[in-house]
């Protein structure tokens, strides 16, 4: 496999096969909660991407260099990953309303909800152990792995959320039958939208 | 002279277009008729059997459905559900399994009929616009003619309850109710929805593969040999992708009434041609088989579930080609339209907000006009 | 007393006076406003409420019994030559005429040909394009006072303060572009612009788009803003007789047609004939009507009754018959998109729609329908039949509330 | 400190997690394709849940407002290890089948919730009803989604290799019934009629109230 393919294929797999929302059920307390606002969708996906993405390197880092070596790993990465996830978004958040007031506006509000949003754990821990998701494709990632593996989940969760928040604007004001209506109908849309997904699998053998 | 007193009043315009829903639901079925009875002629008893149980099911639901939301005819209703389920399954039991289709369209007509009538106080009951007929059509039209009789039955009521009238009924479903279906049965029963493919007047009685199953494994070297029965007598494949010409030929009279407009199909099967040929493999044969037509023409054109302006018509109609032309080539399965479909059904939403036309006179400073 | 775009008048007349042809009958102070003048002699009977054609109430309204005589008031004098008058007194006369927009909106000409001095203006359209389908009245208008309509086309230019004019007329009027170019042959600032003949054509801002290719930017955006003044044919005929004659504005060509009306005509009638008279004059209806409409097919409004008199801004008259007479129930939005073709302001008008019936105006903002000109192209295409036009135009009024309540 | 019974029971159906505080989805979601699954990650979490609950009454008045939120994840993360441990340790099998769900049980929202919104403002007696009546409201969820989707989806229910229920072989499973989007869709219809069943009892309660046959106002979901 070239280097190119693997980064492709190591993205496609994060951003569409094993849709991190639709076909993994991770994160989904986020996803129902603020999909009924494009624009609180558009800033939580901004400030997920970002959490992650560094959250993923400090676990790949904390796990290569410290938790396996000492070999602890398997008792303390749930704690150790949760903490550092949980402190850095803290540490973050003080750091963005001090240093940039704009980006502060834009995704302040969503950074502590992030803390408790499974994706961020998830994707830490898959980068560190990998086989935690049960992609197909797992293995020892290095460091540009993980931020491609990240990349594309993280991009996956956006695009889910983003693509349900414009579908809600339509559903939401359909005159679906009473019991059904508000969220019920918000899970049978997620079912469909699961099944168009679930299409993929099996795309360039993932 | 009539005085004042007795006139009509009411809102502009006073003139209307006369085009209804009903009428172009009913020039849709006419342009799938053209396929439908020549499958009808290729699958025999088989075929029709699938396309009756499908139309009469769907329209079975539309019925009921209405009736229960509506409050009228609560208890008739029910009956008539709970007798349609519970009779082809006691016919089946005894052993008459070949009646037990034969039942079913039996009592779901009789219900359709006496639900289309005028009651006796003189109201109509219930109004078919046709939409329903449409899609258990094109459901059976995407199922292979040798299922088993109920899974076109079950179908249909996947497609029109959960499809489309869970959504809160005709134009505002997602996703194309005919397609949620086929998606579904297709995860449930795999085994029956990928064979029972029929060999057409052939010498083969049955044959397990589709062309493109053939192409997928290699089993087919020269492709070529397959655009002559593609074209018009296709070998293997679903009851709607007997003949790509008979489709295109009803396409073409859709075009020619402004039922549908050009821009998905051309650039659904335009996209499909480009991606065949950037992936090294036949256009001509991708374009002709499987549900590449159908799909394109009949499928992703529905209005409810595909963006309204042009561009994002254009949009819609590339992704859906590339996407059906990834999956086929890349993916384990042999065929992509409905996922494709489905797929885009599902961005739908997002296109149409994001290519909204730039309102008359209105500069647009950069992208978005949110104020 | 209220005919016109803009603030009503006030009567200058009571019960009892005799008034004469030409006779102001009714005032305002207001800027946006025009004079209303009697279209007969005779004696007021009465000055009191009475129905109003597009108003759909009942406004202050002077009745005058005709004496038939149709004596002419002094005032009415021929006011010279358009050479011999400044642009202030050309404002003046028009204004004192009483001269409105003949199209259909009849909004004050005195006021569209007196643009603020920071707008410059460097085109004069006559806008012969047909309003609506069904009504003639500004093709004969053009066929048969062609050298009439020039010579108003030309004061309107001088009171504007423009030099260069274009006639614009709809390419399948053959007769009316033939008579027009010659009218205009004499004068080589003056051209004529063939249109496609397609709704809403007429409208001012199409008509732009159409001849000029600029876009007038939406509400509050007027054709001023990008340089151009339009008029209709018919107002300028009826500044060219201001100016010969003196005569005010009292009359108008008024099309009567639909498919009961035995004789369907163009007709030249006094400004509050009854609606019935002139159907009359037409040869009377071949079938009960179901429905009498003020104005055309697609922007017109339905009467309750033809005891309604003509106006200013009464374009044509439609009679309907219930053969002709759509009442389908609407049904559901099937998303077709043909409201989004036919919309010549390129809305989307089912979202509109959508989000006004689920009382969402925030999202329904989105879609503009500020910008909605309320053709009714999009309810004429509509398959099921729904209402677009109303729904747009519910929110528009919940958003300029919202707007205004902030 | 007084007992109280509403405690124990409001997690079962008022403010049942799942079905109406709508937390904790993602695992009841994954996990509910078995019925035997289901009862392990329940135990799961009313394990975690309570123990956690009465910790974190516990400390709370040494417990600084600022940084709770970390400390909250940190005694979670704890317990959430020992189960982690135990079930590798014991049931290597069902733990494979959980699989991630065990260690996200972290930030499992249900927990972090009732810390939040319960334990931390609760004393220890009332928070350990809490984490008891919460935890058994999520599982009894869970049950039922596993029992609709295992049954319909495979055609019987088997536990520890045992067949409980079996449809016979004459019904065709329909296997959709345990993919994702099987999952989404007997939730949402799950939550759709508790819905009708609760606007059902109202207006049964309206109409005894009112004595009347008139219609009484509906009572509209969530």
């Amino acid at each position: 496999m070239g280097e190119v393919q693997r980064y492709f294929l190591i993205f496609l797999g994060a951003l569409l096969i094993y849709n991190i929302l639709l076909i993994r059920f991770i994160a989904l307390c986020s996803y129902f909660g603020i999909s009924n606002s494009m624009d609180t969708s558009i800033g939580m996906s901004l400030a997920v991407i970002f959490v992650m993405m560094v959250s993923s390197t400090l676990s790949w880092g904390l796990w290569n260099y410290v938790l396996a070596p000492l070999g602890i790993g398997e008792f303390l990465y749930i704690p150790v990953f949760i903490f550092v996830i949980a402190s850095f978004v803290q540490l973050e958040e003080m750091f963005i309303r001090k240093t940039a007031p704009t980006l502060y506006k834009a995704m302040g509000i969503y950074l502590p909800l992030i803390t408790t949003n499974c994706a961020v754990l998830a994707a830490a821990t898959e980068v560190a152990k990998p086989g935690f998701l049960k992609m197909s494709i797992a293995y020892n990632y290095t460091l540009p792995e993980a931020w491609v593996y990240t990349f594309g989940v993280a991009l996956g969760y956006s695009a889910a959320l983003i693509l349900f928040a414009a579908i809600r604007e339509r559903v939401d004001f359909a005159p679906v039958p009473g019991p059904l209506r508000g969220y019920p109908m918000a899970f049978v849309t997620s079912a469909l939208m699961s099944l168009a997904f679930t299409g993929f699998a099996g795309l360039f053998g993932l | 002279m009539a005085g004042g007193g007795n006139l009509v009043v009411t809102v502009s315009p006073h003139i209307k277009s006369p085009e209804t829903t009903g009428s172009i639901m009913r020039l849709v079925l006419l342009g799938l008729l053209p396929a439908t009875l020549w499958a009808c002629v290729l699958f025999g008893i088989s075929g029709i059997a699938v396309i009756a149980i499908s139309v009469i099911t769907a329209l079975f639901c539309e019925v009921t459905w209405h009736n229960l939301r509506d409050g009228k005819g609560t208890g008739r209703t029910w009956f008539a559900l709970v007798s349609s389920l519970v009779v082809p399954i006691g016919v089946s039991a005894a052993g008459l399994g070949r009646a037990a289709p034969a039942a079913a369209i039996a009592l779901m007509s009789a219900f359709i009929l006496s639900e289309a009538g005028i009651s006796r106080q003189g109201e109509r009951r219930h109004s078919f616009d046709g939409s329903a007929a449409v899609t258990g059509l094109l459901l059976a039209l995407v199922l292979p003619p040798l299922v088993p009789w109920w899974i076109p039955f079950v179908g249909a009521f996947i497609a029109i309850w959960l499809g489309k009238e869970i959504f809160g009924g005709l134009g505002y479903n997602v996703f194309n109710p005919a397609l949620v279906a086929r998606a579904i049965l297709v995860l449930s029963w795999p085994a029956h929805l990928t064979a029972g493919w029929f060999r057409s007047l052939g010498i083969d009685a049955t044959s397990k593969a589709t062309p493109l199953m053939l192409a997928k494994t290699g089993a087919a070297a020269d492709l070529t040999a397959y655009y002559a029965p593609l074209l018009l007598n296709n070998p293997g494949g679903c009851i709607g992708e007997v003949s790509a010409f008979l489709l295109l030929v009803g396409g073409a009279m859709l075009l020619w009434k402004r039922v549908i407009t050009w821009e998905i199909p051309v650039t659904y099967l335009g996209a499909m041609a480009v991606a065949s040929v950037l992936m090294g493999v036949d256009p001509v044969f991708h374009l002709l088989a499987g549900g590449a037509v159908l799909g394109a023409v009949f499928m992703a054109t529905d209005y409810v579930t595909s963006p309204v302006s042009s561009r994002g018509k254009i949009v819609f109609g590339i992704m859906c080609g590339a996407i059906t032309m990834l999956l086929r080539v890349y993916s384990k399965a042999p065929e992509g339209v409905t996922s494709a479909i489905l797929f885009m059904n599902m961005v739908t939403p997002l296109i149409d907000r994001s290519t909204m036309p730039r309102p008359f006179g209105v500069v647009r400073a950069g992208r978005g006009v949110r104020k | 007393m209220h005919q016109h775009t803009g603030a009503p008048c006030e009567p200058l007349v009571k019960k009892g006076d005799r008034v004469l042809v030409g006779q102001k009958i009714g005032e305002s102070k207001a800027y946006v406003s025009a004079p209303v003048h009697s279209s007969v002699s005779g004696t007021v009977v009465a000055v009191e409420p009475r129905q109003h054609p597009a108003l759909l109430r009942s406004v202050a309204s002077v009745v005058i019994e005709s004496d038939g005589a149709f004596e002419v008031d002094p005032s009415v004098k021929p006011r010279g030559e358009i050479d011999s008058l400044s642009r202030d007194e050309l404002r003046q006369i028009i204004r004192e005429a009483g001269i409105v927009g003949l199209g259909g909106a009849a909004f004050p000409t005195s006021v569209k040909v007196s643009p603020p001095k920071d707008k410059k203006i460097d085109v004069f359209l006559l806008n012969g394009a047909e309003c609506e389908p069904y009504l003639t009245a500004d093709h004969r208008l053009m066929v048969e006072e062609a050298s009439d309509i020039v010579h108003g086309m030309l004061a309107l230019m001088k009171a504007v303060g423009v030099e260069k004019g274009i006639v614009c007329i709809e390419d399948n009027k053959p007769d009316a572009i033939d008579a027009m170019s010659k009218a205009v042959a004499d004068f080589p600032n003056l051209g004529t612009a063939v249109v496609k003949t397609k709704y809403p054509q007429g409208g001012e801002k199409q008509l732009i788009k159409a001849v000029l290719g600029r876009e007038v930017p939406p509400p509050p955006g007027l054709p001023m803003d990008v340089g151009v003044v339009v008029n209709n044919v018919g107002t300028a005929a009826a500044v060219a007789a201001a100016l010969r004659t003196g005569m005010p504005l009292i009359e108008r060509v008024v099309t009567v047609t639909g498919s009961p009306v035995r004789e369907p005509a163009n007709l030249r009638v006094r400004l509050g004939t009854s609606f019935r008279e002139l159907i009359e004059q037409c040869g009377g209806l071949s079938e009960k009507p179901a429905k009498i409409i003020a104005g055309g097919p697609m922007m017109g409004i339905a009467q309750s009754s033809d005891e309604v008199p003509v106006i200013k801004g009464t374009s044509g008259i439609l009679v309907m018959s219930e053969h002709d007479t759509v009442l389908d129930e609407p049904t559901n939005c099937i998303r077709c998109g043909r409201c989004v073709e036919a919309c010549p302001m390129f809305l989307m008008p089912l979202y509109i729609r959508m989000y006004a019936e689920a009382g969402r105006w925030d999202l329904a903002a989105r879609y503009s329908p500020a910008n909605c000109m309320e053709c009714g192209s999009c309810a004429y295409e509509c398959p099921a039949r729904i209402p677009l036009v109303q729904w747009i135009k519910i929110a528009k009024a919940e958003i300029a509330a919202a707007k205004g309540g902030r | 400190m007084r007992v109280r019974l509403i405690d124990l029971t409001r997690g079962l159906v008022q403010e049942n997690p799942l079905l109406r505080l709508m937390i904790g989805l993602c695992s009841a979601l994954a996990v509910s394709v078995k019925v035997e699954n289901t009862i392990f990650m329940g135990l799961a979490v009313i394990f975690v849940l309570t123990l956690s609950n009465i910790v974190i009454s516990a400390i709370r008045p040494v417990t600084p407002d600022n940084i709770r939120i970390p400390i909250f994840l940190v005694v979670v993360s704890s317990f959430v290890t020992i189960v982690d441990l135990v079930l590798k340790a014991y049931f290597p099998e069902v733990y494979a089948r959980l699989g991630v769900w065990i260690p996200l049980i972290v930030v499992n929202c249900i927990i972090l919730g009732r810390a939040e919104a319960f334990a931390y403002r609760n004393g220890i007696l009332a928070s350990t009803l809490d984490g008891l009546g919460m935890g058994a409201g999520y599982t009894l969820v869970l049950i039922v989604m596993g029992i609709v989707r295992e049954l319909l989806g495979t055609g019987s229910i088997t536990m520890m290799g045992v067949t409980l229920i079996s449809l016979g072989t004459g019904f065709q499973a329909p296997t959709f019934m345990i993919t994702f989007p099987g999952a989404f869709l007997t939730f949402g219809l799950i939550m759709g009629a508790l819905n009708k069943a609760q606007s059902a009892l109202a207006e049964r309660a309206a109409r005894r109230a009112t004595g009347s046959a008139g219609r009484p106002t509906p009572v509209g979901g969530v």
